[in-house]
């Protein structure tokens, strides 16, 4: 469950007021939203990269507000991906398991697992520098999904690939949450994507800064 | 629309590769005639002769083996050091950002004196929290540890560590400052402590900067010379470095063998500044 | 104001009193002696076993040293000027003369520019370098003689450059950077291509090379042992006069030192060759 | 799935930040130390008098004057020379990468007798290039210019400048290695000469790495010792820089003096660089 | 025109051989393909940032084969947007002019009629930092549309547009392609972008190495 109450977030000159959000624990949500009114910033929040000014937020019920980024177990895939450029693509789908010390068998049998459903196995071994728009884009969504995270914070995770393999990423990302439960919050800007994939949609708006959030039906 | 490749834009091309040449060559070729101005000015046999003296032999050996010492501990406080200042904001920040300079700013004589002046007076404070006392520093390392730092190699470790590691700070500041910490942030909603995004993501972004400070404290070392003078003195087999070999041939007229012995200096670090940029270029692909 | 400069620590041990090396005898050199040391250290090793650690360094940064660690048993400065200096201060106990420079000029061999007088040095076409008065005793020296007979300004005046040492002036000339450099002629030594002019205007400049016993000194009679076999007319002295420095035939009685430490005793001996 | 703050990770961090501190603090520590001793050691009446002698005030504004322009001349050439080396791959690339360290590595006496050597002993190939000629550079620039180097203060800010452009092109360096070349990529497909790329993206993004390199050449400079006093002399009003001042103190046994001295040089420095610093910061917002 | 001819392209252990691409003077292409099949990379050679392995490239009937990219005339958004650290909106916008010396009335008039279209007329003012991934994406189609190039290479230039937006960007492209006449290579993965928008559609496809460029009708 993520809870958003009645939270202020500012980044420099631009700041939203009175946001109110509520995703359902194991709930696939989608939010949409005019481009620059704020939905990474509210991810970034929710992940803890970024304090808020005021209000709180809870993940499974728990006040997180002060929590640093590394407690919250959050699994976040950026929208500019911010990539370890000096990892290769397997550290890149290793690294939140080593950090937990998954076992290696484990670790291995997850990380093919994820690469293959994400098309990108043939990939492992290289660097990042080099990948192109789209691989690079798995990558960053393979990278929050290897060690169960509680949330998933998804920024446009799917933006940059064509239509088949699309279409696999979210079969998958359904998949995970249906099977683990995990609550997700997913950004994008295809209608048609959200329409398919969500338990439930929402809009953001806003007006002289301060915040609404509809529910679509 | 016609399409035409514009010849003014490839000239400007290589009048930009001129200028920057040109302002290069300026440095450059100071550099190099002072190195062809020397080589002309000694001779190979004073080169062989120098290199066969066994009291030049130990000076190499102890050379090579603090300056490594220096610039290795200088990366390890360095880095630390330069990431803290370029990523975290604590009070005393900037005071400190200043106070890393001033081993860089101090004269050689005065940088040799202080640590002198530290190791041999009463020490700072002591007088203030134990009124009376007369707590010195080398005397005590003496007397409680049996270990003996002015005059002995020790100190000209110490010397060369004060102001290389400055510059080793310098130099991994700017690295990290040009690092985006975007990537440690996303590291760090992956379970990172502060610790391993450190490790795990920044630091590997680093090893250029890595590479450049350790070469350049290295390189600063070893020409180090007027602390090492005065704090470790010029005992030859013991305390004798190569540059102040170089500062004991002059002194008895022998410019040549000065000379000879500087660009003994110079092979020895080219080899070694050589090696360590190959290792570091290995070590990135 | 030395108000709050700390007067010798009265408890503190020898600094070597841990090490193996306590039986060493320490004494600051100035690196222009070093040529000189250097042999008599030798032969003085040979002869007693007692072995001599030298710390070799420009006289000021050598006194700055002893000064602040009150450590050391020997002090060899360039010039006597800095024993003044120590003595004054309370940091020497005894001062052994050894031998004298003269001031003069130093030249290119064959003197090309043709210097026999201070007046040569005033021409236009002679680049003229000295030690610095404030730096190098040589300098102090000079300055002293010339000021006595009001020459000084008008050589201050037709200097190009003051240098730190009086190595330093001779490295101009060496070099090219200067055609003339006062200096003292024992500098020479070392130097094939360069010619010294003894001038009238500084015939009665001097400098004197004495040896200074450290208040310091935690091993009174092995220090004053070694110190009398550097004075000794056969031993140091003769050292000193091979290395182009005058040796005064004064101080006879220290000729045969006489021997107050056992190992003194191959000493004996040897010396009476 | 139930959410636990892991208190170890918030202790990991702590204990990184006490590691981090702990290793930085071996360096600031030595150096806060170095800096009391000295303070201890002479008193403010000495700095004050120190202040008022004519020679330390004209010294004080020689040193100012030369650094400066030492510290410029160094951003001027290292600029270029450091985007140079991290941007193009050209035939000697490695050889200059390491003859950029060479007056870093060379003892202090010798770059001044390099130095002396150059400019008065018969000019490098000059005698290849015409037999029998005793072409000498310092005899030139002074016959056809009449512009005298060698004792004079074009002496002190070319010593100056051949030590602290080494650390400045280090920098420099470090700076544009560590910057992403494909925004110059970018902008070269719209439209952008070589010359413009370098003006426009890449040296804008470089304004840290710039100052850090301009501050350490100041320091640096400031610092000098041994290759002003032979190359340039210590000739009280001429010549004589604050590191001169020392020495000379110091030759008359006035160690207080020195102290004093040194630590108007610390001040000084402390001052400009806090406002070469905040200058930059101002610039960057 | 853009015309490639037999090129072999080739960025590390990827290689691409026999493209063989032709776009008419003033038409507006579309070109979709795979995620990682090449076709930034193709991108890249035409706007002369990657070199050819082989092959020629013709822009307007002229070789520009061995050209640099200073020379091309070319508008080309990036996938990875490179904008400039430490430029404003406003200098985004005028880059390209300045570098043409366009006088400063024209520029102006221009910069605030790219900026109203693309709805980046409140950020001018801002530095590149802290903006929105749409936003930014719309300054680097707006870098590349002042200058009037031959041709314009747009690397998926509108996926992190919301709907709204990403229509009126449309309608502004192939405006501006119809007005100028301007020659555009479009890259998407939005099957009706493609539709809407494209004279002609591309399919970039590879087997072993050997690129097929399909015409779809
Ligand atoms: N440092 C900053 N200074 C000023 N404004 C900022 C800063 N950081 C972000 N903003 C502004 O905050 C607004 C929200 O940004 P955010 O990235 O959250 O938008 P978004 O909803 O994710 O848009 P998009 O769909 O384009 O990604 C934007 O208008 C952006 O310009
Ligand atoms: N330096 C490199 N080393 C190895 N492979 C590389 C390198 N650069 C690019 N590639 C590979 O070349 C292929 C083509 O990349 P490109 O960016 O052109 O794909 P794309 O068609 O634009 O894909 P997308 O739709 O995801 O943007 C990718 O598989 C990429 O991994
Ligand atoms: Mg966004
Ligand atoms: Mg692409």
């Amino acid at each position: 469950m993520i809870e958003i109450e009645d939270a202020t977030i500012a980044a420099g000159s631009f700041s939203l007021r009175a946001i109110n959000l509520r995703v359902e624990t194991g709930e696939y949500a989608v939010v949409m939203g005019k481009t620059g009114i704020g939905k990474t910033t509210i991810l970034e929040s929710i992940c803890g990269l970024r304090k808020l000014r005021s209000g709180t937020i809870k993940i499974a019920g728990v006040d997180v507000t002060r929590w640093s980024a590394a407690d919250r177990n959050v699994g976040y895939v950026p929208q500019d991906l911010a990539l370890f450029p000096t990892m290769t693509v397997r550290q890149h789908l290793q690294f939140a398991m080593r950090l937990r010390k998954t076992d290696a068998t484990k670790m291995k049998q997850r990380v093919d697992e994820i690469a293959d459903i994400l098309q990108i196995s043939p990939l492992l071994g290289r660097n990042v520098r080099g990948l192109s728009g789209g691989e690079a884009q798995r990558v960053a969504l393979g990278r929050a999904l290897t060690f169960g995270p509680s949330v998933l914070l998804l920024d446009e995770p799917l933006s940059a690939l064509d239509a088949a393999t699309r279409q696999a990423a979210q079969t998958m990302l359904r998949e995970i949450n249906r099977q683990t439960g995990v609550t997700v919050l997913h950004v994008t800007h295809d209608p048609s994507e959200a329409q398919s994939m969500a338990d439930r949609r929402f809009c953001i708006a806003s007006e002289d800064g301060v915040a609404s959030v509809q529910v679509i039906r | 629309m016609t399409l035409q490749r514009t010849r003014f834009r490839r000239l400007r091309d290589v009048v930009f590769y001129f200028v920057v040449a040109g302002l290069s060559a300026n440095f450059i070729l100071l550099i190099v005639l002072l190195l062809v101005a020397d080589l002309l000015f000694t001779s190979p046999t004073e080169f062989i002769a120098a290199l066969k003296k066994p009291e030049i032999q130990s000076a190499f050996r102890l050379t090579m083996t603090s300056c490594t010492i220096a610039a290795v501990l200088s990366l390890w406080i360095a880095t630390p050091l330069g990431y803290a200042l370029a990523r975290y904001r604590f009070p005393g920040r900037a005071v400190i950002d200043t106070i890393v300079d001033i081993p860089i700013v101090l004269p050689p004589l005065v940088l040799g004196l202080s640590l002198l002046i530290l190791f041999h007076q009463p020490f700072p404070f002591s007088q203030w929290l134990f009124p009376g006392s007369d707590w010195r520093l080398e005397t005590w390392l003496q007397e409680s540890l049996g270990f003996q730092v002015t005059f002995r190699w020790p100190a000209v470790i110490l010397a060369q560590f004060a102001v290389a590691c400055a510059f080793a700070v310098r130099t991994m500041r700017v690295t990290f400052d040009q690092i985006d910490p975007r990537a440690e942030d996303v590291a760090r909603t992956l379970g990172c402590t502060r610790g391993q995004a450190f490790l795990y993501v920044a630091l590997p972004q680093a090893w250029r900067g890595m590479i450049a400070a350790g070469t350049i404290a290295w390189a600063r070392a070893l020409g180090e010379f007027g602390p090492i003078l005065v704090f470790a003195g010029s005992t030859r087999f013991r305390t004798e470095v190569l540059s102040t070999t170089v500062f004991l041939e002059l002194s008895v007229g022998q410019l040549d063998a000065a000379v000879a012995v500087s660009l003994l200096m110079v092979a020895m670090a080219i080899i070694v500044l050589v090696t360590l940029r190959w290792i570091g270029a290995g070590l990135s692909t | 104001d030395r108000s709050n400069r700390t007067p010798p620590h009265p408890g503190a041990p020898p600094a070597d009193a841990a090490s193996t090396a306590s039986q060493a005898i320490h004494i600051y050199c100035a690196a222009s002696n070093q040529a000189v040391l250097e042999p008599i250290r030798q032969a003085y090793e040979r002869l007693t076993g007692t072995s001599i650690r030298v710390q070799y360094g420009p006289s000021q940064t050598l006194l700055a040293q002893l000064e602040l660690t009150h450590h050391g048993d020997l002090y060899l400065p360039a010039d006597e000027s800095y024993l003044v200096t120590a003595k004054a201060r309370g940091l020497v106990a005894e001062i052994l003369p050894l031998a004298t420079m003269q001031v003069g000029v130093v030249v290119k061999r064959g003197n090309p520019k043709g210097i026999v007088q201070l007046k040569s040095l005033l021409a236009d076409n002679v680049r003229l370098v000295q030690a610095s008065p404030d730096a190098a005793a040589a300098g102090k020296i000079a300055r002293d003689h010339l000021t006595q007979t009001g020459q000084w300004a008008a050589v201050a005046e037709a200097t190009t450059a003051f240098r730190g040492t009086v190595i330093e002036v001779t490295n101009d000339v060496q070099v090219g950077s200067a055609d003339a450099g006062i200096a003292y002629d024992a500098v020479l030594h070392s130097y094939p291509d360069l010619e010294f002019v003894a001038i009238d205007a500084l015939r009665n400049a001097i400098g004197k090379v004495s040896l200074g016993v450290l208040e310091s000194s935690q091993n009174r009679d092995k220090t004053l042992h070694f110190a009398r076999f550097v004075a000794a007319r056969d031993q140091g002295l003769k050292i000193y006069r091979e290395h182009g420095f005058h040796v005064s035939d004064g101080a006879p009685g220290l000729d045969v030192p006489e021997l107050s430490v056992p190992t003194g005793s191959m000493f004996g001996p040897a010396s009476q060759r």
